[in-house]
């Protein structure tokens, strides 16, 4: 049994890692954390949704769509409403991206309502054995999106001129600046993935938990708990941090109580920043002065 | 000197009066009128507390929601199952609320902007969750009603009556605040804000105090969380969510940072538009949210900043020191 | 090739550079001397276009490049190497070099820039796949200083190459200069390190305050008491 | 001893910043620090300030080694210091600034404050009075009701000092008082350190660039290099210490 709740932790912590990497990506480049992230995946989820069952394209087009979608609106939500903060106080990026959530989250309910509605899965449901444990293709088949796209992003971080871009500019704006790099573009293109990942996370995830404009506020919740935990600027710390976090989750959801999960990971953030305050994978920065 | 002491006690004076006016203006306009008047006073001392908190000494909380739930259960639990008296549930409230708020603060103490927000984040998902799982105690879902509290054998049952009960305990807080905000320990509350290190060289001891002023701007929340219970008659685990926390940041940025007019003028304008236009409904959220974004994107300073004499704004000359730390910060390789 | 005509700049509402007016010719090597805070690492950051020009000109070949942006400040081959060195410590000393031909979309003329830079710098190509982070304070100079010659510049503006090293590795990077200016680059050197700066400069600038308080030639103001001065204190005698 | 360096080391992340430096400073009079950029000054200053924990040696004052000393306690020891970039709290008042570096000598508990009790009162007058006095003395008194991140450049490094010199400390560190000042307040800035030591009785340990400055007010003057102490000694013996020109002009050819 340990294994199957083991198993079914890490597909859905998979997941997490997966919002997470969006959120540690936006915060490494331009130190800003992005709260909208949770709304901007979903609504990118719900032109999937509109798409399969609204309008019946076929299901790779309706997720092609959905992630072009998400690349665009990340795109321009940093143009429109962060590029204008660059200098702000960490408050105003809060507020702004409180506020951006607000609308996001009530754009979704003026347009489909807040019922929930049950989206289409990408593969079957069946279950399968491995070894003593009973799992899902559809959980197998999020740890193998996943792997695959972390593959591909740790090929675009390694080999791409704007991935390498991206990693100078998180490290030093102003040298990056010196080799003529434009910040607003490798800013606006770092939102532009951050979103299409969190738009996978939702397509992924609408299958099993009802498609709603609120669906994805308790993955937003623990993409941010993984980052926390990953020390929020570390991309395989945001990883790990998610799979931990998925893995414990399940166990003690099995072992203990499903109805405080919540609880469990708030006490969980807050005990871990209690004694590492920079997180697991964090490193601290030092003041001058 | 003289002149400007008057003009002040004038304007005090005016604001007194339209304070012990408002719910006789507001009466003929309806029950949702007052209704929407006194829920704007129960939020002003949130986003009064909260300005305390993030305006004054720099620390961000999106876990005010929750301090709101724990105060409304605290003085409910006290009234309903133990009989006590509201007057003494109402202070306790405070201080249960408070010692929690130190509680979270404490990890606070080491946790800069972003971490924080998360942090206190998690509290608002938890206690509606607490509050749910522990239905021996808190009923669930089904809820607590506790009932309005009475002055002798005057029961507050109307909400004019209950308004100055409110009113009462906003002024007591404003002026304890202000006290604190002249004092020792209040300037080292905000010294923390602007210079961590320049307070500890001073020998302010920041882990303390910030601590402390998280617990305090709790304590408050509780009272507000006490008051708001006995106003509904009604405590569900559903009553404040993580949006709410959301809400009352979004009062003192609209209003001011580290201004409480600012708090005042924020809670009652963000209250009413989010009342007003509830009955909308998804287009509320959608208004409420495009304040904020409009708010931060124009009017940085909050709505307070308009009325500042234009003497009072000068322009910073100080952004040479700043130049210089961000240029040594981006070189960390340089000791 | 470079003109700098009366530029005012400073940070917030201060000054820290006055009327400041200096050329560089194309393919010398001029030097801007002057004691810590007199605004030789401001004029720079003016140059390249980090920070906001307040008044005057600047001119590249002619074209006016008063207030372009620093990506288009590197494509006219304007290049700053900034004080402190800057590196991208987490990157590679290969990854490092790439960043510096960011704007280049030539592979090949890229290709050939970092085998030169390696041959100015050996150490480099030994330590091509380590981390920038664990070299030397040294090399991590050397590394700055090739990273900003792989963008092939037409002037190349070095800000304080001796800050924190080894006197014998100073001698060891700025003897690389005399090849570069022999590839027809320019370079704008700014010293703290008077001596040093001198022995190779073709044209010096002394700052002071924000204000250009002397010029002359390199081998003629080597020899004038006045610099040391300068940087010892004997302000009043000088005057 | 006053106060004295005992084979400080500190390292980051593999980089020494300072190696063994050994230093005595004597009661009375103006210590100054000099050395080229990234020398290790301001490190040596935010060791003494406690904002780095050297890996090795000790650092003691008055016979107290200061690296068991907590970092909020170093100014109630007797240590005020001022920043190179001012650190003001820079949406307070001039006068909340010095009140707070008061903080240490201003007993109270939150409680009698939020009442607003008489004697927590009264001793905020006495300490406004003691601000002002303070004030007056750098000529700032008309700006004390000012925003202090409003002020012009030079009052707000007048500021820092002043909010440094609040509870009388035994030993004022100034780190590069000068900077960014012009001709003119340098001058003014050298006589009014040295009136701090008169009239004060305080010890000045400064670090500085202005030449000028340093060799007109110090007693005795320190030069680090590459985190080593290399000279010790009065403005005369070290404007003649070969190693020192070497340092700043560099070598001769």
């Amino acid at each position: 049994m340990l294994w199957q709740t083991i198993l079914s932790g890490l597909a859905v912590g998979s997941l997490y890692a997966l919002s997470a990497i969006g959120l540690v990506l936006i915060f490494k480049t331009s130190n800003i954390v992005n709260f909208a992230q949770g709304q901007m995946a979903m609504l990118s989820t719900f032109v999937a949704f509109q798409m399969l069952t609204r309008w019946g394209f076929p299901y790779w087009l309706a997720a092609l769509a959905s992630l072009v979608f998400a690349l665009v609106f990340g795109f321009f939500v940093y143009i429109v409403f962060l590029s204008r903060l660059k200098r702000a106080e960490v408050l105003s990026q809060i507020i702004l991206t409180l506020g951006l959530y607000l609308v996001f989250r009530g754009v979704a309910g003026v347009l489909w309502g807040n019922v929930p509605f049950t989206m289409p899965a990408a593969v079957s449901t069946n279950t399968v054995h491995i070894g003593s444990a009973v799992v899902t293709w559809y959980q197998l088949f999020i740890m193998i999106v996943t792997l695959l796209l972390m593959l591909v992003f740790y090929a675009m971080f390694r080999y791409t001129k704007t991935g390498l871009a991206m990693r100078a500019v998180s490290q030093n704006q102003q040298a990056a600046r010196l080799m003529g790099v434009s910040l607003t573009r490798i800013y606006g293109a770092t939102w532009a993935v951050s979103t299409a990942l969190g738009a996978i996370a939702g397509l992924l995830i609408a299958p099993i938990l009802f498609l709603s404009p609120s669906f994805m506020d308790s993955v937003a919740v623990k993409a941010f708990a993984a980052a926390v935990l990953g020390g929020f600027s570390s991309l395989p710390g945001a990883v790990l941090g998610g799979l931990v976090l998925g893995v414990m989750e399940s166990v003690f959801g099995f072992y203990i109580s499903t109805d405080l999960k919540s609880t469990f990971v708030f006490l969980l953030i807050i005990g871990i920043l209690y004694v590492r305050p920079q997180g697991l994978f964090g490193t601290r920065e030092v003041k001058k002065v | 000197m003289t002149s400007e002491r008057n003009l002040r006690m004038a304007r005090l004076l005016v604001v007194a009066l339209a304070a012990l006016a408002a719910p006789f203006v507001v009466m003929p306009l309806g029950s949702q009128m007052s209704y929407i008047l006194d829920m704007s006073v129960i939020f002003c001392i949130v986003a009064v507390a909260l300005n305390l908190l993030t305006g004054f000494s720099g620390q961000v909380s999106l876990g005010h929601a929750a301090f709101l739930m724990v105060g409304e259960y605290v003085s409910s639990l006290l009234t309903l199952n133990l009989n006590w008296s509201f007057w003494i549930a109402l202070p306790l409230s405070a201080v249960v609320t408070g010692i929690l708020g130190f509680l979270i603060g404490l990890p606070a103490v080491r946790l800069s902007g972003n971490f924080l927000a998360v942090a206190t984040m998690g509290f608002s998902f938890a206690v509606p969750e607490l509050a749910l799982k522990w239905s021996g105690l808190t009923n669930g879902s089904s809820g607590l009603m506790p009932l309005r509290p009475a002055l002798g054998s005057y029961v507050l049952g109307s909400d004019q009556a209950y308004y100055f009960l409110i009113l009462a305990c906003l002024v007591v807080q404003i002026i304890v605040i202000k006290n604190l905000l002249k004092s020792r320990t209040g300037r080292a509350f905000q010294a923390i804000r602007d210079s961590e290190i320049a307070a500890q060289s001073s020998g302010v001891r920041v882990g303390y105090n910030k601590a402390l002023v998280f617990s305090i701007s709790a304590g408050f929340t509780g009272i507000a969380g006490s008051l708001y219970a006995h106003y509904i008659n009604f405590v569900s685990p559903n009553d404040f969510t993580v949006q709410d926390s959301f809400l009352f940041l979004a009062m003192i940025v609209v209003g001011g940072l580290a201004s409480i007019p600012g708090s005042i003028l924020g809670a009652i304008v963000i209250n009413t538009i989010n009342q007003l236009s509830s009955s909308f409904g998804q287009y509320s959220i959608i208004l409420v949210g495009a304040v904020m974004v409009l708010a931060v994107l124009l009017f940085p300073k909050g709505l307070v900043s308009l009325r500042v004499p234009p003497h009072a704004r000068k322009p910073r000359h100080s952004s040479r020191g700043s130049a210089r730390v961000t240029r040594e910060v981006e070189s960390p390789d340089v000791p | 090739m470079l003109e700098l005509d009366r530029v005012i700049s400073g940070y917030g509402s201060s000054r820290a550079l006055h009327e400041v007016s200096l050329t560089v010719p194309r393919g010398s090597l001029v030097t801007v001397l002057g004691a810590n805070g007199a605004g030789k690492s401001t004029l720079l950051r003016v140059a390249s276009g980090l920070l906001p020009i307040w008044g005057g000109d600047i001119k590249m070949d002619g074209r006016w490049m008063t207030r372009k942006s620093t990506r288009e400040i590197v494509r006219a081959g304007v290049v700053h190497c900034p004080e402190g060195r800057q590196i991208f410590s987490q990157l590679t000393v290969y990854e490092n070099l790439q960043m510096g031909g960011y704007l280049r979309d030539d592979r090949k003329a890229a290709k050939r820039s970092m085998d030169q830079v390696f041959s100015y710098f050996p150490r480099l190509k030994e330590r091509v796949k380590q981390r920038a982070g664990t070299l030397s304070g040294g090399e991590q100079q050397m590394l700055a200083i090739g990273r900003s010659l792989m963008a092939s510049p037409r002037l190349l503006m070095l800000d304080e190459p001796s800050l924190g090293i080894a006197p014998k590795l100073v001698q060891e990077i700025l003897g690389i200069l005399g090849f570069i200016q022999e590839e027809g680059t320019a370079v704008l050197l700014v010293e703290q390190n008077a001596r040093l700066a001198l022995q190779h400069a073709d044209y010096a600038y002394v700052l002071d305050l924000g204000r250009v308080v002397m010029e002359g030639a390199g081998s003629t103001l080597a020899k004038d008491s006045r610099i040391e001065e300068r940087y010892f204190g004997a302000r009043d005698t000088a005057m | 001893m006053f106060l004295e360096f005992d084979e400080v080391t500190l390292r980051f992340s593999g980089l020494v910043a300072l190696k063994g430096v050994s230093l005595t400073v004597n009661e009375g009079g103006i210590f100054a620090i000099i050395g080229p950029n990234g020398a290790g000054k301001s490190t040596m200053l935010n060791c003494l300030s406690r904002i780095y924990t050297p890996q090795q040696g000790a650092i003691r004052f008055l016979g107290e080694n200061l690296l068991r000393v907590a970092p909020d306690r170093i100014k109630a020891c007797g240590i005020g210091r001022s920043f190179q970039n001012m650190e003001l709290f820079s949406k307070m008042t001039v006068e909340d600034n010095l009140l707070v570096g008061y903080h240490c000598a201003l007993p109270s508990n939150p409680f009698s404050e939020a009442v607003g009790w008489y004697k927590a009162r009264s001793r905020e007058r006495e300490a406004r009075e003691r601000v002002q006095r303070v004030l007056e003395s750098l000529g700032i008194a008309s700006y004390s009701r000012q925003t202090a991140g409003n002020l012009p450049y030079g009052i707000q490094k007048k500021v820092d000092v002043g909010r440094a010199l609040m509870g009388d400390p035994r030993l004022l560190l100034l780190d590069e008082p000068a900077a960014g000042l012009n001709e003119l307040e340098t001058e003014e800035l050298g006589h009014w350190i040295s009136d701090i030591k008169r009239a004060m009785k305080t010890t000045v340990v400064m670090i500085e660039h202005d030449m000028n400055l340093v060799m007109s007010i110090s007693d005795r003057i320190a030069v680090l290099d590459f985190g080593e102490l290399i000279a010790v000694g009065t403005p005369v013996e070290i404007r003649q210490d070969e190693r020192v020109i070497r340092a700043y002009l560099g070598q001769e050819a």
